[in-house]
């Protein structure tokens, strides 16, 4: 039985990493920014399972770790929703290069 | 006696330490100090020649650095030849002691002057006393130390202060080329002693061309030192010291040092004809050149001047020829009628509180000792017959004639005819004449004796040349004694009295009106007043020439350097300015630094495939 | 921990001491503490001196870290390891720190205290310089000597002191970046960072365009401390602009780092490859030596004078290891330690010079000697001592250097003893000027002689001066062995 | 060619597709619900890799939960919801160029990480097995993972409620 290579969802996890590294590092908006991150992590969460199925010692692990990181990115959409809220509240802005208080 | 020779220079250089550490305090007793200092030298060193007749060669050397494998020895060296040397510096050093303790006997820093006086002759001695090149240079350019203190003595005068920085920088001229003759030596043989430096120069172990150079390399230290053309023009600028010190150093010792060079590493130029012919004509040229220049000088210390520089002249060209008892019997008696000369003239000026012979115009006639003795100088130095003057001459005039330089032999004749003459008209010009009658001061009596001592000197010393030459060949075989033929001395004293009457029917009778000569040969006149315009023509080349360097450095280190310590300092400015560009605040410019320095080690990890 | 350790880290005895003092004690006192401070490593030097004389051999060495890769370990350890020549340089150094904090009694006024402590890092990062066997060590000690000199110059200084903090600073920075990429360029390839590790695997490889590019970065990271015309104009600025108690030292020692340096790591590391960049080290030794002296003999100021001439010095020393030879380098040895201890004692009588009249322009000073003949008679001696006068110190180093340059390349130095002749004329022009003639100036009329305890510093000078002047083999015998082995690396 | 890799190369197409509109489109909306796109299919993808469970928990979760906060975000923030200043172009290059080193290196090492067969038995019982993972075997870290979700809840709604005591 000829089934998809391992390297197959590994690349795609890859490619779609990289489109959300992009997008976190050029895009103004901080919500797709954020959104981008969670791209990010959903490569990542990819790759994991894609591990869990045909990696070396293949087992349920891969997928439980992955189950725990969805857990932990919806918290951290969370916050930081809650972050963007409570800036905009007070800078007016959601553009992200408006925000430069780490220089100060 | 001759196992304590190295204390010799070591009581000289006590004089010196007392003096400049305790300066002040021992100001009246320090001119008595270093004269019984420099007393015991001296009496030292009558014992070491006493053991030099038995001994003939002594050495005692002990490590003084090592350079990998080659020890560089320093010690003490004696034979006739040093002997010889020493004798005359630590007695003519003595006798300029005493005579300086009346000359400066008012002066407010004669501890000083004291201390440098010792420091002088300690270096003289040691200078004289070396066994190697390397010793003997140290000790050759500390004599040049002394001098240029004793030269700047009178530090407040601007002319001091030039004249003592022109002797020192024109004899490191000429030290330079020594420093790179002895060192081209070591190379040449491994070693710097005089002793293996003969040995190697007899064994041929020099590469072709290398003897020539290496003597003509040592020639020119011996040009800086002895004033000879082209690198004379210090020696009448140093005039400038005390008028002791120009007798010390600028007439006996430390000027003849340069003969004295040529006479110690002699082997070397004798194993090369073309160092020797360079010699010769140097010399020759120095000596004719000289005593044109002193024909029309003022000044009375300045004619001696000229007259020490015709004089060494003599010696050299005497070397040259291959008269090596000649020269140095030459520079024996030199020192002692020119140092006579210039006590003499000290005596003069320190009376008359004057020194151009056209002021004193006669007034010296006064000073009784000072004029007989000046007179039996003058009379030496022309060459007046049976004095001492004419012996070492005709011994040189000999020499030439052996030598078969017939050219140079005219010169020497002329030369000595042209001595006659100046010497004489200074003498007449300072001690003939209708001057101010007034008695001037008297001078003391430690002046007295040095000049009657040095007069003495110069009128028997030319008796020993036989005994001389017997001295000196008891270690050297080219050390030979030239007899003239009976025609040459003849012709030679002719010559001398020559022109002792010729100045006297100018100076004295005053019947060529000079005045006239001047106008008739008014551009000689004014070249040889100006001494051959060689210093305006130093001044207008050498100086010129390296200040316009300096110029260019100057500029280049104001616009090529500066430019690029401004380009290095923009650099890291823009740097500084970039990264501080980079430092906004924004999360995103951080992360993009972030991901490109993670991209660039990612990079280095796949094209290395490992670490680095 | 070892003496050498100890020994390493005794400024930071006076260090404390210096810290324990209130903030507002009088700078009497922060001067008598930090002279004791002072004194502390000039005593244990010399304790070391006399066991290294006894055993000929001091070293202390313990493993600092290592690292493993698939082929092979990395290892660093912390090693210290005396030399004659490193022993020498240690004496200079303490003895040189002790007496700049003597000599700046008068000088430092603004917040002693910080001033000692910095003096002291300085210090302790020059000991480690020295004492270090190890080119990370070496680095690490190099770096701390650059901080607390930063702020020496910048804070201290005169006038243009802040832009010439921060051109050291710049200059400086670069050079070092440069050795740290040699050093690991070097480290990679050996796997060891102990300069004898080194040199034995260097002995073993063939890559000769390596080793040049290595050397050459060395020289390049040296050449901007030594300092290498055209990489001096920082240095020019150092010696003018900051005090003269900091110049003591700097131009004292911290110049000698770059001689130190290009000696250990190039004849000491690399001594088959080495001799391939004989020329051109003579060439710009030569270029150093007379691009020095005919500006030092237009300058107006005397401090530009002295930087000029610590330029042209340094042109000896880089002439000397173009000798390449046993006298080449014993003469560029020579000449460190000589130049330190002239240079100290120069810019010491320019500290107390400008302290009396508060200036350096010989245009304005004239006729020191009739008010001031001692002080004038120490700066006659040491413008002696530089312009090489035999029976003192420069002498030794510069016939040596030059006896080097000779064996193989004596077209340079034919060409180099021009500069010995300029040597004495901008000395000379400079120190005459100002002590002999006319007097000039007001503040000369009622200017005060060096008295009591201002001689000591220029007196133990002079005196070491003309000790290695008058006995080279005092010093020579303390360097046969570090000779030898610089020496019989190079194939024949 | 079966029926997984057809599935795949659908499914991966539009994950990609999804995530390339959410860089190319112009409203904020559109954006994330192009990403939308990406995360259903996503799921598909773990339903591929035996991982029926994880998929629910995807959809769940990134297509219902987050994208429906971001929504809502989008609108109690919302002025403009449209990027209308041009984008900085210079740093997308540098970025661009950084992103593609790496994934030039991540992708060859990818091409030479060799992968053993895949294990037969994860898609029987799937939900089964991870319960009792995680119920025995990471029992801590799932109650660890239940405080973090309290304090982030918590975290949230301090951060986001109105601060009209401090303003006024």
């Amino acid at each position: 039985m000829s089934s998809v290579p391992a390297q197959g969802y590994l690349i795609l996890a890859l490619i779609l990493f990289c489109i959300g590294l992009f997008g976190a590092l050029t895009k103004r908006n901080t919500i797709i920014v954020l959104i981008s991150i969670e791209l990010m992590l959903n490569a990542v969460n990819l790759n994991l399972v894609a591990f869990s199925k045909y990696g070396i010692n293949p087992n349920m692990t891969g997928q439980v770790f992955s189950l725990f990181s969805i857990t932990i990115a919806a918290a951290e959409a969370a916050v930081g929703i809650a972050i963007l809220l409570s800036l905009y509240r007070n800078r007016r802005t959601v553009h992200i290069d408006e925000m430069d208080t780490l220089k100060h | 006696m001759i196992s304590f020779a190295w204390l010799i220079p070591l009581f000289p250089l006590l004089s010196f330490l007392v003096l400049i550490l305790s300066g002040k305090k021992l100001k009246t007793v320090s001119g008595y100090l270093a004269s019984l200092l420099t007393g015991i030298s001296f009496i030292f060193t009558l014992g070491v020649i006493a053991d030099l007749r038995s001994v003939t060669e002594y050495e005692a050397t002990w490590t003084w650095l090592t350079i990998g494998t080659t020890d560089i020895q320093a010690g003490v060296w004696l034979n006739p030849l040093n002997g010889l040397m020493l004798f005359i510096v630590s007695f003519v050093s003595l006798l300029v002691h005493i005579y300086s303790l009346g000359y400066m006997g008012e002066n407010d820093r004669r501890a000083t002057y004291f201390a440098y006086l010792g420091l002088f002759t300690f270096a003289m001695l040691g200078l004289v006393m070396s066994p190697n090149l390397i010793q003997f240079y140290m000790f050759w350019e500390l004599v040049g130390l002394g001098s240029f203190l004793l030269i700047g003595f009178y530090l407040y005068k601007e002319s001091a202060k030039r004249a003592a920085r022109k002797a020192f920088i024109m004899t490191r001229i000429g030290d330079a080329g020594l420093l790179v003759g002895l060192i081209l030596i070591f190379w040449q043989t491994g070693s710097l002693s005089f002793t293996e430096i003969f040995q190697a120069v007899e064994q041929n172990e020099f590469a072709p061309g290398m003897v020539t150079l290496t003597a003509i390399l040592l020639f020119i230290g011996a040009v800086g030192k002895s004033g000879q053309f082209p690198l004379h023009t210090w020696l009448p600028d140093a005039m400038e010291g005390p008028t002791p010190v120009s007798a010390l150093i600028h007439a006996a010792t430390m000027v003849a040092a340069g003969v004295y060079l040529v006479a110690a590493a002699y082997p070397l130029f004798l194993a090369s004809e073309w160092a020797l012919m360079i010699v010769a004509v140097i010399g020759a040229f120095t000596a004719i050149f000289a005593a044109t220049i002193g024909l029309v000088q003022d000044d009375l210390k300045r004619v001696l001047a000229y007259s020490t520089v015709s004089q060494l002249g003599y010696m050299m060209l005497a070397l040259g020829a291959g008269g090596y008892v000649a020269g140095m019997f030459h520079l024996t008696t030199h020192a002692f009628f020119k140092a006579l000369l210039f006590l003499a003239a000290g005596s003069v000026i320190l009376a008359l509180r004057k020194q151009n012979i056209k002021e004193i115009a006669g007034e010296g006639r006064h000073l009784a000792i000072t004029k007989w003795g000046f007179l039996a100088g003058t009379l030496a130095i022309s060459g007046f017959p049976l004095l001492s003057g004419s012996f070492s001459k005709e011994a040189i005039f000999a020499a030439l004639l052996e030598d078969g330089q017939y050219g140079l032999l005219g010169v020497a004749l002329l030369t000595a005819f042209l001595t006659s003459v100046y010497m004489f008209r200074l003498y007449f010009m300072v001690f003939h004449g209708k001057g101010a009658d007034k008695p001037p001061k008297s001078v003391p009596v430690s002046m007295k004796i040095p000049v009657i001592i040095l007069a003495a000197l110069a009128v028997i010393s030319g008796f020993f040349a036989t005994g001389f030459a017997d001295w000196l060949a008891a270690e050297q075989e080219y050390a030979v004694l030239h007899h003239s033929p009976t025609w040459l001395i003849f012709l030679a004293t002719l010559l001398s009295l020559g022109g002792i009457v010729f100045a006297y029917f100018i100076y004295v009778r005053k019947q060529m009106d000079r005045e006239e000569w001047k106008t008739t040969f008014s551009s000689t006149y004014t070249i040889l007043y100006h001494k051959y315009f060689i210093d305006e023509f130093y001044q207008n080349t050498i100086i010129y020439s390296t200040r316009a360097i300096s110029y260019l450095m100057y500029y280049t280190e104001r616009y090529v350097v500066e430019t690029i310590a401004a380009f290095a300092a923009g650099m890291v400015k823009e740097i500084g300015k970039t990264g501080s560009r980079l430092q906004n605040g924004r999360v995103q410019t951080y992360g993009t630094v972030a991901l490109l320095g993670l991209a660039v080690i990612v990079l280095i990890f796949v094209v290395r495939g490992g670490y680095f | 921990m070892g003496l050498l350790s100890l020994f390493v880290f005794s400024p930071i005895v006076g260090l404390v001491l210096i810290s324990l003092l209130s903030n507002n004690s009088s700078p009497k006192i922060v001067q008598r503490y930090a002279l004791i401070g002072g004194f502390i490593p000039l005593i244990v030097s010399w304790i070391v001196y006399f066991i290294y004389q006894r055993n000929n051999r001091l070293a202390e060495n313990f493993s600092w870290f290592s690292y493993e890769t698939d082929s092979r370990t990395l290892v660093i350890d912390y090693e210290l390891e005396l030399n004659g020549f490193r022993l020498a340089l240690l004496l200079l150094t303490t003895l040189i720190v002790t007496l700049s904090i003597l000599a700046s009694v008068k000088d430092i006024k603004k917040n002693p205290k910080l001033f000692y402590q910095w003096l002291f890092i300085l210090e302790l990062g020059m000991l480690g310089v020295f004492a270090s066997d190890n080119m990370f060590l070496f680095f690490f000690f190099f770096e701390l000597t650059l901080i607390p000199m930063f702020f020496l110059i910048g804070k201290w200084g005169h006038v243009e002191r802040e832009e010439t903090a921060y051109k050291y600073l710049i200059y400086n920075g670069l050079g070092s970046a440069v050795l740290l990429i040699a050093i690991v360029a070097v480290f990679i390839q050996a796997g060891n960072a102990n300069f004898e590790a080194v040199k034995d695997y260097m002995s073993t490889m063939d890559d000769q365009a390596y080793q040049i590019g290595v050397i050459v970065a060395f020289l390049v990271a040296f050449g901007v401390k030594l300092p290498i015309v055209p990489l001096h104009s920082w240095m020019v600025n150092v010696h003018v602009y900051a005090p003269p108690a900091v110049v003591m030292i700097h131009a004292g020692v911290l110049l000698k780092i770059g001689a130190y340096g290009l000696l250990q790591f190039g004849a000491g590391m690399f001594p088959e490859t080495f001799p391939l960049l004989a020329v051109t080290l003579a060439v710009l030794g030569l270029i150093n030596l007379l691009y020095g002296a005919f500006l030092a003999l237009i300058q107006d100021d005397l401090r530009k004078v002295f930087a000029y001439a610590s330029v042209s010095h340094m042109g000896i020393i880089l002439l000397g290891i173009a000798g390449m030879n046993t006298a080449g380098y014993q003469g560029a040895i020579f000449q460190t330690i000589s130049h330190g201890l002239i240079s100290a004692l120069l810019f010491y009588l320019v500290g107390v010079l400008i302290n009396r009249t508060s200036t350096t322009n010989l245009e304005k000073l004239g006729g020191l000697w009739t008010t001031a003949p001692v002080l004038s008679g120490f700066f006659l001696a040491a413008a002696l001592a530089g312009l090489g006068l035999p029976g003192m110190s420069g002498f030794v180093s510069e016939f040596m250097a030059f006896l080097g340059v000779f064996e193989n390349l004596p077209v340079f130095g034919a060409i180099g003893i021009i500069g010995i002749i300029l040597t004495a004329v901008y000395f000379l022009r400079a120190i005459l000027n100002i002590s002999f003639g006319k007097r000039k100036g007001k503040a000369l009329d009622k200017m005060t002689d060096l008295r009591n305890l201002e001689l000591l510093p220029a007196g133990v000078l002079l005196a070491f001066i003309i000790l290695i002047g008058v006995y080279p083999d005092s010093l020579g015998q303390l360097l046969q062995i570090t000779l030898e082995t610089f020496v019989a690396g190079m194939g024949g | 060619m079966n029926g997984e890799i057809i599935a795949f190369a659908l499914l991966s197409a539009a994950s990609v597709l999804g995530a390339l509109a959410m860089l190319y489109v112009s409203k904020v909306v559109h954006m994330l619900l192009s990403l939308v796109l990406t995360f259903f299919s996503l799921a598909g993808i773990y339903v591929l890799l035996s991982a029926e469970f994880v998929a629910v928990v995807q959809v769940l979760i990134y297509s219902g939960a987050v994208s429906i906060m971001m929504i809502f975000g989008i609108m109690l923030t919302k002025h403009k919801d449209q990027e209308n200043r041009p984008p900085n172009i210079k740093r997308s290059l540098i970025t661009g160029a950084g992103i593609i080193v790496f994934f030039a290196a991540v992708y060859g090492a990818i091409r030479k990480v060799p992968f053993g067969e895949q294990t037969p038995n994860l898609h029987e019982a799937n939900t089964e097995q991870i319960g009792i993972k995680i119920f025995s075997y990471y029992v801590i870290p799932f109650e660890v993972v239940s405080v973090v979700l309290l304090a982030a809840l918590v975290g949230a709604i301090l951060l986001a409620r109105k601060e009209g005591d401090d303003q006024s």
